[in-house]
């Protein structure tokens, strides 16, 4: 059995239904970049959303007239926890400082005071997998009883819920891509085999004219492959332009979205997917050849 | 050659042969007539493997059907050129490819191919439809396409099946004398048909079937 | 009842037939014959307007086919029963409904349909398939059935088109004696086919084609 | 034409063909269930960003020690406005005390203030459609010129975030909306299509047994209808089952999702679009009737 053969067959087949098989290739693409732009929207809402966690901080506010030495002690304390990231030192003056720019427009609020105050701060930014609830509560408990600690300060409500969103959004998106991508390749895989069936008296004949089983499954392999691939590569396309035209364009009004990012060294994923799916398609919808 | 040993072969609620008896040696012409149903086209079925016998034994070229391995079903087959009663063409090739793929099959050097399919359609004088496709040839220009496939790759043994069935008597004639010919060449062949011209006084002999049973063998 | 004036029909390489006059009264049985690919499926077809006529004109049933209005087309095809060379059963249903489809496209009464059915089956003796799919029949049984769904609703005009092509001589005989006897009650018949036997002693005219052209006219 | 005889034609061939018509069924299906997936999402992400602007207000300080008629005064005039959708007096004590309770550990901050230094307030709440930082600007400017008032504030960088984010989720939520409604009524369409191509020898046969258009249509309508429809009401069961299931479980444990929206009344949307395109798909694919 000669190879060209075999493609010379599949590609005048692929001609010769070429409507027919246009449809299931844009299908197929169209299918694909479903799942491709679920996956990326998911992923990068997700981008996002880790970001929020680094705002999060734990202000330890100390207690008045420490020695430098005292609060490198505590600092060093602090920073045996193996859940603190680092620790920042915030003089009062500076905190001082800071309030009065914050209130801006109402500082007068402040003009009553003749002396700072405020206490100084040490300011720590926690572990990424420390930001939860439980783990912040019991950090700020230990820190309490830290000698010349005053105060222990972080936004409970603000920590509770860029928790629970953060674990929600990743709850939903994963549930969002495994609905999508197991819908898309069903649908793909159906696709191809609805475009195969009723081919079963044509494989019949290639049997009773005495061809062994690869003889025939192969042309009509290449025609599953092939389509699948233009399915792919056509989704890819989709998916380009998609990326450059609408996102960059929204992107340019909205800054938010300019920072979406796009895993080109992934884009291969959507032709082998096509490739994949259109010789399993292609094999299943055959079946089990038997003389 | 082919030898049948009281084969039966059952469908759901049909009997379409019952205990049949039968051989054709090397080299051999014969025929099988019948009636409308009497299990011609199941006989042929049963010779290349498209049904399985229910009972009884079937050789053919040295092989044992019931014991044939399934990777050997293809080589028995490429043994076998097949006219079917349905023609079974490919319509999404034109008539050459449809008459080149038994050589495909076969494996045959690619430059060999042309030439061969070539003198096949003249055979069968359909030299002037090589391009076409099956769906734009007339009943009898199909019935001969199939024909050119059956003969191309001189098979060992032919199984023609009411191969003359959608051809005028002159066209009829000229299939028999091509297929006497290969025949005289040493090819083993069995005819299916009712058409008592094509076995009149041809002194082959005659295998007759009635509603599956064999009803006696002739000298046609 | 069937009128051919000067008609021709070609294809895009190919002339199917050049310049035929011909005609079939009411009431009268006739024949085509020819050899293989010379035009005798596409004057059918011409009839039944599978195909338009190139040049010529064509009265079926005191209908001019060329100015026929698209929503006649069928009004004209109801008043033809047509057997197909290569049967166009429709595989997805049994055998009574292959046949009931006739009378369903022509609006019959549900209550008529089975006895009518039934009837028609017993004509070409395939009561006993009733249940069966046309890919569990053999080659005869096929075109008993096509036969049949052409005979069942009581045509004006049947066409046969090699309607005893796969079956025994004694079978295709009553098939001609069916055909005969529907015509003596009046039915316009014309009969495509190569078997001589058919047209032989019948006493009716034959037209005779060949390549596509008039090949002179004889009484069977 | 009998209807019932229509309707035995076509169920006999959804049997006969019953595993390449699940497929189709499930293909649908699928299609359906992500169009109303993504929708439903689109529409829930935009109502929870439609609820931020709420809390977006213009504070107007007025000068201190105005009478209670000036300050009606001057909240009649506001009201006049047509992008202002109320306002709410607030009297410096009330201010004082909100932003004692917002400082809370750090409430010694004002220690040394013996007196409230916060002026009286109106918080204004604009009309939705005015949260934009042009309007913004505009009526800020407005209210300054009103006499008695002293200073205005709104959080500017809080206005054009809020402002951009939800103009950017609606557009990449619509542009979400667009591609996968768009591709999956063609897949859903492509499906029938491809289910139905190559009955053609079928439909002739049929033409030249003398059926008038109806008569062969009606069976393959009948098909693609009732593939359409099975498609819709599984895609619509598997919405269901996954709302309540996933969507139901997910917001117990996050609050955030419990108050996911979805519109029961709207859930005939799902099996009507099967039918609509189950009917078009088989009326396309069956191709326009010559005969
Ligand atoms: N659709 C088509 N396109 C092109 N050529 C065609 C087409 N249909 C028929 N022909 C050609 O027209 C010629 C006449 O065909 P037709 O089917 O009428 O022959 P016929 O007399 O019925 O032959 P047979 O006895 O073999 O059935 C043939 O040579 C055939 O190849
Ligand atoms: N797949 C099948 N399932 C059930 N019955 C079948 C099947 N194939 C054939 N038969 C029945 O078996 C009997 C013999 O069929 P077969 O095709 O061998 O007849 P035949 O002699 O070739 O007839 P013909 O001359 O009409 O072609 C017939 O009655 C037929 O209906
Ligand atoms: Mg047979
Ligand atoms: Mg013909």
């Amino acid at each position: 059995m000669s190879m060209s053969y075999s493609f010379r067959l599949a590609f005048q087949s692929i001609i010769r239904d070429k409507w027919v098989n246009l449809l299931a290739v844009l299908t197929i693409a169209a299918g694909l970049l479903f799942t491709a732009v679920t996956v990326l929207t998911v992923f990068n809402v997700n981008l996002i959303t880790r970001e929020i966690p680094k705002k999060f901080s734990v202000n330890v506010y100390l207690k008045e007239n420490l020695q430098k030495q005292e609060i490198d002690n505590i600092t060093a304390t602090i920073k045996k926890e193996p859940s603190v990231e680092n620790i920042k030192f915030i003089p009062k003056e500076d905190a001082w400082k800071e309030l009065k720019s914050s209130l801006k427009n109402t500082e007068y609020i402040l003009e009553g005071l003749n002396e700072n105050p405020l206490p100084d701060t040490l300011e720590i930014k926690l572990k990424k997998d420390s930001i939860n609830p439980d783990a912040v509560k019991k950090i700020s408990t230990m820190l309490k009883q830290i000698k010349g600690v005053s105060e222990i300060e972080y936004g409970e409500k603000f920590l509770s819920s860029i928790y629970s969103l953060s674990l929600g959004i990743k709850t939903i998106g994963l549930t969002l891509i495994i609905i999508m991508s197991a819908g898309t390749l069903f649908v793909c895989y159906s696709t191809v085999k609805i475009l195969f069936y009723r081919k079963n008296r044509e494989i019949e004949t290639y049997k009773f004219l005495g061809a062994t089983k690869w003889f025939i499954r192969f042309p009509f392999l290449i025609e599953g492959a092939t389509i699948g691939l233009c399915g792919g590569f056509l989704g890819l396309l989709g998916l380009l332009i998609l990326y450059y035209f609408v996102l960059l364009k929204v992107g340019s009004t909205f800054p938010i979205f300019s920072s979406f990012v796009f895993p080109l060294n992934m884009s291969y994923l959507l032709p082998a997917t096509g490739f994949v799916l259109g010789v399993i398609g292609a094999v299943i919808a055959i079946g089990r050849i038997r003389y | 050659m082919i030898t049948f040993e009281n084969v039966s072969k059952f469908y759901d609620n049909q009997t379409a042969l019952r205990k049949i008896s039968f051989s054709v040696e090397r080299g051999e012409m014969a025929f099988i007539t019948g009636p409308s149903g009497s299990g011609k086209t199941t006989m042929l079925k049963l010779i290349y493997m498209a049904e399985k016998a229910d009972e009884g034994r079937i050789n053919v070229n040295d092989m044992e059907l019931s014991q044939l391995r399934e990777s050997d079903v293809p080589v028995l087959r490429k043994n076998i050129g097949i006219v079917f009663q349905d023609f079974r063409l490919l319509d999404n090739i034109n008539v050459f490819e449809n008459v080149a793929i038994a050589l495909r099959i076969r494996g045959v050097d690619e430059r060999e191919v042309k030439s061969k399919v070539f003198d096949a359609l003249k055979l069968v004088s359909l030299r002037h439809k090589t391009d076409s496709y099956p769906t734009a040839l007339s009943g009898g220009e199909q019935q001969r396409v199939a024909i050119a496939r059956a003969i191309v790759s001189e098979p060992v043994i032919i199984l023609a099946d009411e191969p003359t069935g959608n051809v005028d008597p002159d066209t009829s004639a000229g299939i028999i004398r091509t297929f006497k010919e290969i025949n005289a060449r040493g090819t083993t062949i069995l005819l299916a048909t009712h058409n008592r011209e094509l076995f009149k006084n041809s002194g082959k002999r005659v295998l007759k079937l009635d509603f599956g049973n064999f009803a006696g063998e002739e000298i046609g």
